[in-house]
């Protein structure tokens, strides 16, 4: 069994009841548009030739800890924590990026959405502790609270910073 | 102009050595830190060594004995200095002082 | 002896003017060698090959400011660089050129170059406290418990040349050797060794304990510039660090010195005595032997990295101390046996 | 205790034969260039700052289409022409290429349509000014046909 | 009587050396015992046992001069700076109820025993007697391992415990 | 042997080194604030951002061909690789094909490349070390390849020479004879390293059993590249998630598990020979045809979604996920950078050791600071 179904099947037991509704995307870049935009399912699978990822997961901020729990026990390492604005849904993206040190290759993309004016998750530095760094960036750039941060202080801004740069409406 | 040639004479030599003995005795009263104390035992082992080594050159039939002793006081002086430091350094330890009346405990 | 002493006093400022010239223009080697061990040239801008280098280097650092960090203590922090300085001058006095230029003929030659050397580490240790920096301070500590760490062999080595001369004074030490290449100590089967078969070895711990002595790379932790910054003199500019600069050159001289002296026969001629121009000779030699001993320094310092203290101080007592101990012993027991 | 020796003397060894390593380099060459008293010449593909090309009679070939200004990602160059009357085309009258805040990435010049930018294979680009680095490369350009004018005299 | 030299002649010089280094040794004591910070204070016993190594070069005694550095400056002096460094990074400046009468009494006493001493130095007919050799390096190295070797060895085994307890001390106090 | 079994560290007994912004070490403007307890290490923290210049957002407001020269500005050591990686993400989002010849040279270039960033780490690592003279060494070799480079690409450090779908000139003959001549070089002064730092037993003693990194940490912190592949984990991109011709050519992952910074040394040093064969085989395979594609979208508009590309730069993984909204810029442009990873797992690994070694082991991590900040 490859990694990229055992993943899918662990993942399993953080949606009982849509597990039915993953779906698998393939085609073109057109094609695959339109399908993404249908692709409703918290598990999706992508086309790793077009995307660059093989699966997609939509997760809600409570259940991100135990995302990360089950990612790690499949041996997947961190690459990234960032985040992405979407001031028209009044809300902030964070996208957690999880890849193997395997030649069985699955690249995992996380997301979680939390609303814009007051954005807040857990932190998942009890797992991954390579993510402190990134969630203090994610702060930095979105303003996004980590709850349970051990050290949720600017990273790559100037101390005294209260600004989100990342953020659409922030102009210098 | 006979300060040119004190140093050709015993009591010179004696005097100096009672002065940097009676320097000592007053460091090791007046000081309050232990290092202190062991600096000014330091003067007075300095003191005593200076007497040895002037009756040596001056008085003694075989002057070996004055430089052998004086040698003597300097191992003597090496090993106290190890011994006492080590001394500070636990009580540093376990006092955050090198005040000697810090140190109440040691009084029993 | 009242006589002998003005002389000392007299040639400690003739050590000054030798010393100085000797530190610019060693500074100024160590700039070309490294640069040609390097690939490139080194200086060259200044003077014909670079040879104004050290004197403009001099000018220029004469007429900085001399930054006194707040909060130190002023007069211990003025004084360290001098004390850096004196010890090595001290200790030229004694150094015998040929068997007749020497300053002072003192009966305890050997014992004074090292009880100025220790002095000389107090000034390290002095200097990288009062500075108020940590990198200095640590710096400092590092100096000393490596100072005091290769003082160990260095003089049990040194001792067992003086067992086999049979004099603590160092031009005797060189006479001893004279009559050619092979009577040099740095040979094994010498007969007034009792044929050790061990002496190239104890030119290497004394030659590996001379750099460490001094401070320099590998051995240079004190000054760690990747670590430490500037290591004990990170505070000093202007003359306080030129002080420090030359003194540390000096001191090289005098390790230098001091192997030539030991191991290499002194002033004495390779190939027996020759007959002709005794004194210029004589002084051709030693020095000849001094600048290769430099050579090597500098070759080393810009081959190895830069060992740690605890690699240092392994080195010192897992093989320094006990080669050089076992040594003493051998020799002792085979210059009883055969001499 | 057989450790202890070949520790030694392996170690002995492999420090020897560094110090052979640079031992050889020793009476070898320099491999530099004493910078200010010789230079290098430059590759043909060298990517200095922008110059404009002059054409046959010296005047630029620039038509003022703009699309090295809008190719430019950090906004260094800055140019106005004007139509002089009776004349179809707009002739360029001023090119100030901000050296400042250039990046050197060539965008100007892959964006150029009509052969009007190069490279130049200036190098020596060391100033203590800021106003140094504001070029007027029609003055440039103007100087260099002044000076390969005068070669050809 | 001595015959006094002149300034200008080299015994004079001699005696001028003499003068300065007494005068040195004499503030470096005085600093060591007085100094308000330890730093300044060692700094004042280096000097002054410097100063000692050269009055013991006067009393015609090299080794002993080269000894006193080599030890009491290169070891001693060393260790108590280490001491300083471990354990009193700034001084306190605190005056404690037994200390005001510690500095009169500590001079009283001091000054006594300076009186007494050197005016017993000054008054007493010391007795000379002809030198049976020179006491040099060769006869003190002979001497310490025949007449003195019993010494020469109890001072080997204090020097060793010294540093056993040093060590033991010191460590001791680490690991609470 | 790690330096904590030997001394009880006293948390009390602490005091704060600042090592950094500007330290011999840190080869850039990095800050650790080390709580000491003498020359052992109680804590570190790493403070960034120093040169922190948010080129996330200058995407957000360039076009995605005006953003190409910010790449060179990340790593200025392999600023080719981190080219490559851009240009691969624009290209799998925009689906443009890449002529054959095109890849092999970028491959080439980036080999190329490669070597140089490892030329100039062991060089700065080893004047970390203390030993000055291979910096020179490693500088009179990289030196070839940035003439080499120079020579098409118009400039040393920051190229700029990718374009999407191709490249922006092609490589002419001298280059070819002067890559020949510059692999049968670097073979020889790669025997030379060999006996001047790599078989040192100063070198040796400093560096093997300390700063160790095992497995489980790399995994926790997503180390990538040479730092990870010194503790035995068989993981380069371009083999386990190949791109471009990299599967088409023989070479072979270096992977030491010695844990230790030898382990990471070592790597390195292997990765440079294998990039030499990259490099032979290339030149030996090198087929003609044109270096940019027939047809290419003028504008470059990916249409709306995700895309990610990895590439294997010098110090790892970097990773550059683009979220399109159909439009000319970026929407969201997120780098991950290899040695922000790597970094971040030495305030954790220095613990309990010697400043020095902790000095070493940093060296032994190739920090390139502006990639690191962004």
């Amino acid at each position: 069994m490859s990694i990229l179904e055992k993943t899918i099947q662990a993942f399993a037991e953080l949606f009982p009841e849509e597990a039915a509704a993953t779906v698998a995307v393939d085609g073109t870049a057109e094609e695959q548009t339109e399908k993404d935009s249908e692709a409703e399912g918290p598990v999706v699978a992508r086309d790793y030739a077009t995307r660059g990822f093989h699966l997609d997961i939509g997760v809600a901020p409570d259940q991100l800890v135990r995302a990360a729990e089950i990612l790690f026990a499949l041996d997947y390492f961190i690459e990234s924590i960032t985040g992405v604005d979407w001031p028209k849904e009044k809300q902030i993206e964070a996208v957690y990026d999880f890849c193997r040190y395997d030649f069985d290759l699955c690249r995992v993309v996380v997301r979680t959405r939390t609303p814009r004016d007051e954005p807040r998750l857990p932190t998942i530095t009890g797992i991954y502790t390579g993510a402190n760094w990134h969630e203090r960036e994610t702060h930095d750039f979105f303003g996004v609270v980590f709850d349970g941060h051990p050290n949720l202080i600017p990273l790559l801004l100037p101390e005294d910073a209260d600004f989100h740069p990342l953020l659409k409406d922030f102009t210098a | 102009m006979q300060l040119l040639v004190i140093h050709q004479y015993l009591g010179t030599y004696l005097v100096f050595g009672a002065m940097l003995f009676g320097l000592g005795i007053y460091g090791l009263l007046a000081r309050r830190t232990l290092i202190g104390m062991l600096i000014a035992a330091e003067l007075l082992l300095a003191g005593v060594s200076i007497n040895f080594m002037a009756f040596n050159r001056f008085l003694t039939p075989d002057p070996t004995v004055g430089q052998i002793f004086a040698l003597f006081i300097m191992a003597v002086a090496a090993a106290e200095a190890a011994i006492g430091l080590s001394i500070v350094v636990a009580v540093y330890r376990r006092y955050r002082s090198v005040d000697s009346e810090d140190m109440v405990n040691l009084n029993g | 002896m009242e006589l002998s002493l003005l002389n000392a006093f007299i040639a400690v400022f003739i050590a000054i003017a030798f010393v100085g010239a000797n530190a610019a223009y060693l500074v100024w080697w160590e700039r070309k060698g490294a640069g040609f061990f390097q690939r490139r040239p080194g200086p060259t801008e200044n003077g014909p090959w670079g040879l104004l280098q050290p004197p403009l280097d001099g000018i220029k650092l004469m007429t900085k400011q001399l930054l006194i960090p707040g909060g130190v203590d002023k007069a211990i922090f003025m004084v360290a660089p001098v004390l850096a300085m004196f010890p090595a001058l001290v200790s030229f006095v004694t150094i015998p050129f040929s068997s007749s230029i020497q300053a002072h003929t003192i009966e305890v030659g050997v014992l004074l170059i090292f009880a100025f050397a220790a002095l000389g580490s107090m000034s390290l240790l002095v200097a990288g406290w009062s500075s108020r920096n940590k990198y200095a301070m640590i710096s400092s500590i590092r100096a000393v418990s490596q100072t005091v760490a290769y003082e160990i062999p260095l003089l049990i080595t040194t001792i067992t040349v003086v067992l086999i001369a049979g004099s603590l004074e160092l031009s005797e030490i060189a006479a001893a050797q004279m009559g050619g290449i092979w009577n040099w100590y740095i040979w094994p089967f010498q007969k007034s060794a009792g044929f050790n078969i061990f002496m190239p070895i104890s030119f290497m711990i004394m030659f590996i304990c001379s750099v460490a002595e001094t401070n320099r790379a590998p051995f240079d932790l004190g000054e760690a510039e990747s670590e430490l910054v500037a290591g004990f003199h990170t505070e000093y500019s202007s003359m306080g660090f030129g002080l420090f600069f030359m003194g540390e050159y000096a001191n090289i001289v005098i390790g230098a010195c001091l192997i030539t002296i030991l191991f290499l026969g002194g002033w004495a001629c390779p190939f027996g005595d020759l007959g002709f121009f005794p004194f210029t000779h004589h002084v051709g030699w030693f020095l000849l032997k001094l600048y290769l001993i430099i050579f090597v320094f500098v070759w080393i310092r810009w081959t190895f990295p830069r060992t740690t203290i605890y690699g240092l101080l392994n080195l010192s007592w897992q093989y320094m101390i006990p080669l050089s101990l076992f040594n003493l012993l051998l020799t002792a027991a085979l210059i009883k046996v055969f001499a | 205790m057989s450790g202890y020796f070949t520790d030694l003397w392996g170690g002995a060894v492999s420090l020897l034969e560094g110090m052979w390593v640079t031992l050889k380099e020793f009476p070898k060459r320099p491999v530099t260039v004493g910078y200010p008293h010789e230079h290098l010449k430059m590759y043909r593909r060298f990517r200095g700052h922008v110059e404009l090309i002059g054409g046959e009679d010296g005047s630029p070939n620039c038509i003022v289409c703009s699309m090295c200004e809008r190719a430019c990602p950090s906004n260094c160059i800055s140019m106005t022409g004007e139509k002089p009357e009776g004349s179809k085309k707009k002739v360029l009258t001023s090119y100030i290429l901000d050296f400042t805040t250039c990046s050197l990435c060539g965008s100007c010049v892959e964006s150029c349509n009509f052969n009007a930018l190069k490279f130049s294979n200036e190098y020596n680009l060391a100033s203590t000014r800021r106003e140094d680095f504001i070029i007027d490369l029609l003055e440039r350009l103007a100087e260099q046909n002044k000076a390969s004018g005068g070669g050809d005299d | 009587m001595i015959e006094t030299p002149s300034l200008f002649s080299a015994d004079g010089l001699v005696g001028l050396i003499f003068l300065f280094m007494i005068v040195v040794t004499f503030c470096g004591g005085l600093l060591a015992a007085t100094a308000d910070r330890l730093v300044r204070a060692l700094s004042g016993l280096v000097i002054c046992f410097t100063g000692v190594a050269g009055i013991y070069y006067f009393l015609n005694s090299p080794f002993m001069a080269m000894m006193q550095i080599l030890i009491y400056v290169g070891a001693v002096c060393v260790t108590i700076s280490f001491a300083i460094m471990l354990a009193s990074p700034e001084q306190k400046q605190r005056r404690g109820t037994g200390s005001v009468l510690a500095g009169p009494i500590g001079f009283a006493v001091g000054a006594l025993i300076f009186a007494g001493m050197s005016g017993l130095a000054l008054t007493t007919n010391w007795q000379q007697f002809d030198k049976i050799n020179e006491g040099s390096v060769k006869q003190i190295g002979h001497e310490l391992l025949t007449t003195y070797s019993m010494v020469f060895e109890l001072i080997s085994l204090v020097l060793l415990i010294a540093i056993i307890g040093a060590v033991v001390i010191a460590r001791g106090g680490r690991n609470q | 042997m790690n330096q904590m079994d030997l001394i009880e560290l006293q948390p009390d007994e602490t005091f704060v080194l600042n090592v950094g912004p500007q330290h011999p070490a840190t080869h850039g403007v990095l800050r650790v604030k080390m709580t000491m307890d003498g020359e052992y290490i109680y804590d570190a923290e790493t403070v960034l951002g120093y040169i922190h210049r948010m080129h996330e957002k200058m995407a957000e407001n360039r076009t995605y061909a005006q953003y190409m020269p910010n790449m060179g500005r990340l790593d200025y050591l392999s600023a080719m690789a981190f080219n490559h990686g851009y240009a691969l993400v624009v290209e799998r989002a925009c689906g443009i094909e890449v002529p054959e010849r095109a890849e092999y040279i970028r491959v080439l270039t980036v080999e190329l490349n490669r070597i140089s960033s490892h030329l100039v780490w062991l060089g700065a690592f080893v004047l970390d070390l203390g030993g000055f003279t291979p910096l020179m060494y490693c500088f009179d070799d990289r030196e070839y390849i940035l003439d080499l480079l120079e020579s098409i690409t118009g400039s040393r450090l920051t190229y700029c020479y990718f374009r999407f779908g191709g490249l922006y000139n092609d490589i002419d003959e001298p280059f070819i004879e002067g890559t020949r001549r510059f692999v049968k070089r670097m073979y020889k002064e790669l025997k030379m390293y060999a006996k001047l730092v790599t078989g040192n037993i100063i070198l040796m003693k400093r560096l093997r059993g300390h700063g160790i990194i095992d497995q489980n940490m790399c995994q926790r912190y997503g180390a990538t590249g040479p730092v990870a592949r010194g503790s035995g984990i068989n993981y380069d991109v371009r083999r386990n998630e190949p791109y471009s011709v990299y599967p088409e050519l023989d070479f072979d992952i270096p992977v030491d598990d010695g844990c230790d910074s030898y382990a990471r040394y070592l790597v390195r040093m292997e990765e440079m020979v294998q990039s030499l064969r990259i490099i032979e085989q290339i030149l030996a395979k090198l087929p003609e045809g044109p270096i940019n594609p027939a047809k290419k979208p003028k504008i470059i508009k990916p249409p709306p979604g995700d895309y990610y590309a990895a590439v294997e730069t010098a110090r790892g993984n970097f990773g550059i996920r683009l979220v399109s909204d159909g439009g000319k810029n970026a929407y969201r442009l997120k780098l991950r950078s290899p040695t922000y990873s790597n970094m971040h797992l030495f305030d954790e690994a220095c613990r309990g050791m010697l400043i020095a070694d902790a000095l070493a082991f940093m060296g032994s991590l190739d920090l390139v600071i502006p990639e690191m900040d962004r």
